[in-house]
């Protein structure tokens, strides 16, 4: 087997993750796993953003640094969630102690 | 206005001025005041309608118009007022406003001591004024204004009594059956301003004579007309309301509903005489109709046992006659027979007036008798009008109800709508007439007194204000015919008068002329109905002294008869259940199915919007999840039309 | 691929300015504890960023340009909607100014934050490419998570702070899957450069990108039925906080797509706005619907809120091809911004001091006859919201359906009223409260900066309304600027 | 001149309003009178054009020729009476009352002067609130579900007119709101498109009007609105359905309406004979007046879904004239209602004896509105049918019904009220209850005698409705070279 995996095999994984990280977000009830589940959607993003970086080098466009670049910048957002959701998190957290995404749910109509 | 035939336009505007006066400074009036004024604005009236009739008499051109103002003008609808003073006006304007100020003049003592009084005076001159307006218009909306005023006037004097439901009920019945007859004036309107583009009378008239003859849209406004006729002067089907119109004053039955407003009818058909010339069909049906109101309102009448019904029936039948004149084309005559009716039906309805007076309100005929002795100018005149309708020879009715058999059998414009059976009818309702109003008088002035003896005693004449009318109006009972004497054999005035008002020299009307001896012939045939009619009133009640109508007046057959014949049991069942069902429906399902159904509608909105809420179950999976669902729902179908193209 | 000339300043100056004052803020609070200054500097901040603005694009009508390589742009409907955006925040900073106090938000990060979020705000309707999009969008709502959970000791507060953070990082994470994809299928990120690109051939993995785009922004901006979070939340937050997201959020993130589906879509994925037309009829009859029902008015306005989502979605709907979208869009937000804004902020001070339970429509009854011209004004906000003439909100329906009328969705516009005569009905419930009902309501005299954020919303209603054209001479015939992408 | 007709009662709304104590009906009879006489003067009043938004062609046009002058000029007549009423009969919260009511004045005012299509959609909708606060502050006890009911059938028409409105534009290409302007361009539309454009329009008007079965609103309206009756004048002047109809949708939709009329037409006529067999069962005064007048509405319909010149204009007078005759009609039942505090039917009887003078205007009144010539509803009725028997005589004939049903109703009321035995004495007229019929009477005999001066003006406007704008009008009798009315008689 020579030369580079294909783009196409790349995006599939990515979607892959992305579908995964999805289903986490669903299935899950514990705020700290659905989080977990958002940060690996997230890393999909960052997978595709590679991949297509790499892909379009090959062709030749110019423009294709700004793909890895903006991994970076996904990779800093999704540092931020982090810090805003866990204090959040943490805040209710002192008061009910429970993370359990289902108790949230006493607003509704 | 130099024209002195032109200032019988003021006639409507003086009875205008009257019911005013009346209407608004009636109640602060001495009792006779109001009386007298009302009568002299009638009276008024009737000067300038003599005067206009002496002016139109003395030279050729005898129509004269006279603008009033616009009315409106739409769309090429061009419908301004104004008034036509032709010979047919003006001589039924003199018929009203005469025979009016005589009734008016009646009034003041009949009315004397009714708290009502000035009420009374305003509304009579209320109904002179629209009388007048409905005669003189030149345009069918200004002659429907009248039309309709009539009616109202009609409508307020018949529940003048109205703290009585009965009255109420009466004004009512009258006022809607009026209505049903308006309806069809209305949409003959409606045709009319089609077919032609005017509701000017006089270029309706001409503009039908320029259709096909028997077309139908004019059979259709003919038709039309007809019901209008027929509402306003009680004529099948809409005769019922008339013998409950009874209910009002006497004066009034004797003014509105015998002398004028009930021969409107009359004088709509005849006004729009070319219309039916042009349509033998509408003429036909026009003709039938009377002569089966004629026969019908006579069975009723000689059953009748109220002093006033007899004399409704009366001038139903009699209304019939001239509907027959209208419908063969003798357009002359029905105006001749409602000149004449107007005076003898006045007189009669005025004695009855003067008899109830006298008995202090008694009306059934079985309760009364041998009252001519005590009220001797009563009892004659009612006497010579009562000869007047029974058709014996010389005097007024005859001439007229001659001349209405003798054109009913001679019609050609009929032909082939059997002109013979029509004749046959008349000349029996003329028989029955006879014996029904022998019977009347008989009842009354003649034999003895049957009600109880303290009453009679009270009774005397009339003052003077209630007697002299009934003077004059005999004397006119006598003498109006001869106007209109056979024109075979002798002078006539009102053929030529009238002839070019009603068909305006646009068509003539085609008659038979049998021979000399025919004539005479029938001229005897109609004496002889006369006579057999009198001779069997004469035999029933003076020879064998009431018995055989005893027999008969308690059967069933009497109480059909005395009911007006069924029709008023017959559309109380029919149309009055069925109208009042149908409003009754109607006003339930208004609330049960269009409020209700609608206010159903709103309510499953209300469920929208708690389905739209419903879906907020508050956890934060269940609304990822839908996002998510979205989503892939939306690639999918992304997908699927990206497939397709 | 910056070039030195490209890195020009001023135009960046009111966000600057913002970020400046949230930093001042925060700095004096170290400072000296609890100055509870914030209220003050934020509003000295917002007014001085909106100044820089009438300064620099007030006068002539702004000549579109572009700095640091196209990725900020500034044009008519820029600078328009970030003025929105910060008449918005100043009505929430003004409308909230005792609330605040009394409910103990005046924590010294919270005018900060609510600075951040404005700034956030700029950035999204400025952006003229998806990463900054994206950083504005986190910017904006990673504030806003933090405000909507900020009375961390009640219930309702904590809820909706969480929901909207996890709905809200997942909708990130969505939006970001599609401008990875996007990318992919363009090779760019600039709007610019993802127009050239889609008009040259759009294949299904643009498609697929601009589906996830949709959701990711129809998530921020409340389309049906990722809705969902909006009543929750909005219900929950505390009032002014709700009062700021109604309105500010809603700007930024309408201004932003409205951006993205006339450049850089531009009409090159025919597919996606069928969808979005779907989407925006659901969202007028899901959120007319949804606020049928409430007997809370703050839960009521936030079904507004998703309710005129789908009006403002008419606009964009049409934006990639119709004239007058835009116009409709900057309109409709101004007019919103000014009655929905005026609507909290009333209603937060008819609250009681349960501020989380207290909205219900009982407690405005009796207002007409207490407060009178407090209750003129909520009427008036009200009947704005509804579309009766001659209010803003009015003008602004009659210039959202003008807009889909001109591309052919009468159906939708037909949808679009249909809706309005429900949340009409919705919105007149508070009303026939507040005049037809003897009742309870105590509301004491409102404080002067709240008075001023009442009478400023009132009379941007009205007049809006009676004079539209002040304000439309100043937009009209703009369209979102689509410049080509820089090339060496 | 024209804006004076607007702002003179808008004016003297606030300021009655504003006013303190009693001085507040004086000012707003005066304001209401001032109205009537700049409303006189409208007929040689010059057009107003302000510009509003004008990016899109729309802006505060009025133009006071034709039918609008007679409207406004019926209105403000009407209001003279109401709003005494209403200063002498509602006790709480009286300044409001006579604010809302001449605002309601102004809007309408601006409603018919309109010659913008725009203008007039906000002008349309801006007449709504107070006739809603009328009747949601003033009303009887379920007036909240009258007020729901009310506001849901309104706007859910109005609003989809707005979708018309904008379309018809849009659509058409026209440069403005203008009438001039739209009206020539819109009647350029194929037939379907009109249909469906005309189908918005009517949406609205057809709820206003109203027709069967979309009526139930306005039974609810009269029920639960204040005893005095001066609310119901403000309703009753407020059913524009026909107006909006006769200035807009007709003149420009010709072919939509054609397309649509069968329908129409046939709800018309229905229209008219539900509600006058409705009104001969009712037990309740209002609820008859109520139906009464939806009858009326009735008839109106036929007058403008005819489609031709003369039912045009007789509907649109018929429309200025039931103002007087309904207005008079719900201001006598509410001095019926302060004689015994109750509108129902049996409280009644036999006051002709006490109340004379109260009875006769009644009967008047009464008479008006059933349609007997002469007074004021005739004109109008008469060539309303006149014009619907050209479109289809079977149609013409089942609203002529509606007319003998009337004189059931008529007469029926009159006797319930008046006649028969007397049920309990009262006092006549008093001498401010003369003021207030005052102007009926005058109005109605004015429309029932002389209504030419108002069909010429209404006639142009029809003129245009059926002709389209930009034929110019026939010279005085140039109209004998074409047949006057579209006929079926071709036999001549």
């Amino acid at each position: 087997m020579t030369g580079p995996v294909p783009t196409e095999a790349w995006i599939v994984l990515s979607a892959a993750l992305f579908l995964i990280g999805a289903v986490g977000v669903l299935r899950r009830r514990s705020a700290i796993l659905v989080f977990l589940s958002v940060e690996l959607m997230l890393n999909a993003g960052n997978l595709a953003l590679v991949a297509f970086a790499r892909q379009w080098a090959d062709a030749g466009l110019i423009t294709a640094m700004s793909g890895q670049t903006v991994v970076f910048v996904v990779l800093a957002v999704a540092a931020a969630e982090v810090a805003v959701g866990l204090g959040i998190l943490v805040a209710i957290f002192r008061q009910r102690h429970s993370t359990d995404v289902d108790a949230l749910s006493e607003v509704r109509l | 206005m130099n024209d002195p035939a032109a200032w019988v336009a003021l006639a409507p505007l003086l009875a205008l001025a009257g019911a005013l006066i009346n209407g608004l400074a009636g109640r602060a009036m001495r009792a006779p005041r109001a009386g007298i004024v009302a009568t002299a604005a009638v009276g008024a009236g009737f000067v300038l309608s003599l005067i206009a009739l002496l002016a139109l008499a003395g030279r050729d051109d005898r129509s004269v118009s006279v603008a009033l103002w616009p009315y409106a003008s739409v769309g090429g609808l061009d419908l301004s007022f104004g008034f036509l003073i032709d010979p047919l006006s003006v001589l039924m304007l003199t018929v009203v406003t005469g025979v009016g100020t005589l009734i008016h003049l009646f009034s003041i003592g009949y009315m004397r001591g009714d708290d009502g009084h000035a009420r009374y005076f305003a509304l009579l001159n209320l109904f002179v004024a629209a009388m007048t307006v409905l005669l003189l218009a030149d345009g069918f909306v200004l002659l429907f204004v009248g039309w309709e005023g009539v009616g109202v006037a009609s409508y307020l004097l018949i529940g003048f009594w109205y703290r009585t439901r009965a009255n109420a009920d009466a004004a009512r019945k009258a006022f809607v059956m009026n209505r049903i007859g308006d309806a069809g004036f209305l949409m003959a309107m409606f045709l009319t301003a089609g077919a032609f583009g005017t509701l000017h009378i006089a270029s309706v008239n001409e503009a039908a004579v320029g259709m096909a003859f028997g077309s139908a849209t004019l059979g259709a406004i003919g038709v039309l007309l007809l019901i209008a006729a027929a509402g306003k002067s009680a004529q099948l089907p809409l005769q019922t309301w008339l013998p409950d119109a009874m209910a009002g004053p006497t004066p009034v039955s004797a003014l509105i509903h015998a002398a004028t407003m009930v021969t409107a009818g009359v004088y709509l058909i005849a006004r729009t005489a070319p219309i039916f010339a042009m349509t033998p069909f509408a003429s036909a049906v026009v003709a039938w109709i009377g002569a089966a109101t004629a026969l019908v309102a006579a069975i009723a009448a000689i059953a009748q046992t109220d002093v006033k019904k007899v004399l409704a029936y009366s001038t139903v039948s009699q209304l019939g006659f001239m509907f027959v004149a209208v419908g063969v084309g003798a357009y002359w005559v029905a105006i001749f027979h409602v000149f004449t009716h107007a005076f003898f039906k006045a007189a009669l309805f005025l004695g009855a007036g003067s008899v109830i007076h006298a008995l202090g309100g008694e009306q059934d005929l079985r309760r009364m008798g041998g009252l001519g002795a005590k009220m001797p100018i009563t009892g004659l005149t009612a006497l010579i009008a009562t000869l007047a309708i029974a058709g014996v020879p010389l005097l007024s009715g005859f001439f007229s109800k001659d001349a209405i058999l003798l054109h009913a059998l001679t019609s050609t414009h009929l032909d082939g709508y059997g002109t013979t059976g029509l004749y046959g009818v008349l000349l029996l309702v003329a028989v029955l007439t006879a014996f029904y109003m022998f019977r009347w008088y008989h009842r009354v002035f003649a034999g003895r007194f049957r009600g109880d003896a303290k009453t009679f005693a009270a009774v005397h004449e009339a003052p003077a204000t209630m007697t002299v009318p009934l003077v004059v109006l005999a004397a006119f009972s006598v003498g109006a015919g001869w106007l209109g004497l056979p024109a075979f054999a002798f002078p006539n005035v009102l053929q030529g008068w009238l002839e070019p008002a009603t068909l305006g020299g646009l068509v003539s009307m085609p008659f038979d002329h049998p021979a000399l001896w025919v004539e005479w012939l029938l001229l005897g045939v109609a004496v002889a109905a006369a006579g057999v009619g009198l001779g069997l009133g004469a035999w029933v009640y003076v020879a064998r002294d009431g018995a055989p109508a005893r027999r008969f007046g308690d059967g069933a057959v009497a109480a059909f008869a005395r009911g007006g014949l069924g029709f008023d049991a017959a559309y109380r069942a029919l149309f009055v259940g069925g109208a009042q069902g149908a409003a009754d429906g109607v006003a339930v399902l208004d609330r049960d199915l269009v409020d209700r159904g609608l206010l159903g509608a709103g309510t499953a909105l209300g469920t929208f919007g708690r389905a739209a809420a419903a879906i907020q179950t508050g956890r934060v999976r269940t609304y990822a999840a839908t996002m998510f669902a979205a989503l892939v729902i939306l690639l999918l179908l992304l997908a699927w039309t990206g497939a397709r193209t | 691929m910056i070039a030195p000339a490209d890195i020009v300043l001023t135009p960046l100056l009111p966000f600057l300015i913002l970020l400046v004052a949230a930093s001042a803020a925060l700095l004096i609070d170290v400072v000296q504890h609890r100055a509870q200054t914030g209220g003050p500097l934020a509003l000295v901040g917002l007014t001085f960023a909106a100044v820089s603005y009438l300064v620099q694009f007030g006068g002539a009508r702004t000549e579109p340009t572009a700095v640091f390589g196209l990725h900020w742009v500034v044009d008519v409907p820029a600078v328009a909607l970030g003025l929105i955006v910060l008449f918005g925040a100043i009505l929430s900073v003004l409308g909230g100014w005792t609330r605040v106090r009394r409910d103990d938000l005046d924590r010294p990060e919270y005018h900060p934050l609510l600075l951040l979020a404005t700034a956030g705000g700029l950035v999204m309707v400025h952006a003229g490419d998806f990463v900054i999009l994206l950083l504005g969008l986190e910017i904006l709502s990673l504030s806003v998570y933090a405000l909507a959970a900020w009375r961390p000791d009640r219930r309702p507060s904590q809820e909706a702070g969480m929901k909207y953070f996890l709905l809200g990082a997942f909708a990130s994470a969505i939006l970001v899957y599609g401008i990875a994809l996007t990318y992919g299928a363009t090779g760019t990120f600039d709007y610019g450069g993802v127009a050239q690109a889609l008009l040259a051939g759009a294949g299904p993995l643009a498609l697929a990108g601009g589906a996830l785009i949709v959701v990711g922004l129809g998530f921020k901006v409340a389309f049906a039925p990722f809705h969902q979070w909006a009543p929750d939340v909005y219900t929950g937050a505390p009032t002014p906080v709700t009062t700021f997201m109604s309105v500010v959020v809603k700007a930024a993130a309408f201004g932003a797509l409205l951006r993205i589906v006339a450049t850089a879509w531009s009409g090159a994925l025919p597919e996606l706005e069928v969808a979005l037309a779907v989407l925006v009829g659901a969202t007028l009859l899901v959120g007319n619907f949804g606020a049928l029902l409430q007997s809370g008015v703050k839960r009521l306005l936030a079904y507004s809120a998703v309710a005129h989502a789908g009006y403002l979605g008419l606009a964009v709907v049409a934006a990639a091809h119709g004239a007058f979208a835009t116009e409709a869009l900057i309109w409709y937000l101004a007019a919103y911004a000014a009655m929905n804004a005026g609507a909290f902020v009333v209603t937060m001070h008819v609250m009681g001091d349960d501020p989380d339970r207290g909205d219900r429509i009982e407690a405005f009854e009796g207002l007409g006859a207490r407060r009178p011209g407090v209750a003129a004004a909520m009427t008036l906000f009200l009947l704005s919201l509804g579309g009766i003439p001659p209010l803003a909100g009015f003008v602004g329906k009659f210039l959202a359906i003008q807009a889909a009328v001109r591309v052919d969705h009468v159906a939708l516009a037909v949808v679009a009223v249909l809706g309005a005569v429900v949340g009409l009905v919705a919105y007149l419930r508070p009303v026939f409260a507040i005049w037809f009902r003897d009742g309870r309501s105590s509301v004491p005299a409102l404080a002067g900066p709240v008075r001023a954020a009442v009478v400023l919303a009132a009379v941007a209603t009205v007049v809006l309304g009676l004079a539209p054209d002040l304000a439309y001479r100043w937009i009209e015939g703009s369209g979102p600027l689509a410049l080509v992408p820089w090339t060496p | 001149m024209t804006l004076a007709a607007l702002l003179i009662p808008l004016v003297g709304g606030v300021l009655a309003w504003a006013t303190p104590g009693r001085a507040r009906g004086a000012v707003a009879v005066l304001a209401a009178v001032a109205a009537f006489v700049a409303a006189l003067f409208l007929p040689t009043a010059a057009p107003v054009d302000v510009a509003w938004l004008p990016a899109f062609g729309a802006g505060l046009r009025l133009d006071p020729s034709g039918a609008s002058s007679v409207l406004v000029l019926a209105a403000a007549l009407a209001m003279i009476p109401t709003v005494l009423t209403a200063a002498v009969r509602v006790r709480e919260r009286t300044g409001t009352f006579l604010g809302l009511l001449l605002i309601m004045q102004a809007m309408l005012a601006g409603l018919f002067l309109a010659s913008d299509l725009l203008a007039f959609y906000v002008f349309w909708e801006a007449a709504l609130i107070p006739s809603l606060v009328l009747l949601g502050v003033f009303g009887g006890e379920r007036r909240r579900g009258a007020v729901t009911k009310y506001l849901i059938y309104a706007v859910s028409g109005s609003f989809l007119m707005l979708v018309s409105i904008i379309a018809v534009r849009v659509l058409s290409g026209a440069e403005s709101f203008a009438f001039h302007e739209l009206a020539p361009a819109a009647r350029e539309l194929d037939a379907v498109t009109q249909g469906w454009l005309f189908a918005g329009f009517a949406a609205a008007f057809v709820v206003k009007l109203p027709l069967f079965p979309l009526h139930s609103w306005l039974i609810d309206f009269h029920r639960e609105n204040h005893p005095s009756g001066a609310a119901d004048v403000a309703g009753t002047l407020y059913k524009v359905g026909g107006f909006g109809f006769f200035a807009w949708a007709i003149p420009l939709l010709p072919d939509g309406a054609l397309v649509l009329q069968p329908y129409l037409l046939t709800a018309a006529a229905v229209t008219a004979l539900w509600g006058a067999l409705a009104a001969t069962r009712q037990e309740d005064l209002k609820s008859l007046l109520a139906y009464a007048s939806l009858s009326h509405m009735g008839l109106i319909g036929v007058g403008l879904f005819s489609l031709t010149e003369i039912g045009l204009a007789g509907a649109m007078l018929l429309l200025a004239a039931q103002m007087l005759s309904t207005g008079g009609m719900f201001l006598l039942s509410g001095m019926m209602h302060a004689r015994r505090g109750s509108f129902a039917l049996d409280r009644f009887g036999g006051l002709a004896r006490s109340a004379p003078a109260l009875a006769a205007v009644s009967l008047f009144v009464i008479f008006a509105a059933i349609g007997v010539p002469g007074l004021s509803n005739f004109p109008g009725e008469f060539l309303a049918l006149l014009g619907a028997a050209q479109a289809s005589v079977f149609l013409a004939a089942v609203a002529l019904a509606s007319v003998i049903a009337a004189g059931v109703y008529g007469v029926n009321l009159y006797q319930r009220l008046y006649q028969g035995r007397q049920v309990e004495g009262t006092h006549d007229l008093r001498a401010v209850e003369v003021a207030i019929l005052a102007p009926i009477v005058a109005g109605v005999l004015w429309f029932g005698l002389a209504p030419a001066n108002a069909a010429d003006r209404i006639d142009d406007g029809a003129r245009v409705a059926v002709h389209g704008p930009d034929r110019p009008v026939p010279a005085e009798g140039g109209a004998a070279s074409e047949p006057p009315l579209a006929t079926a008689g071709g036999e001549r």
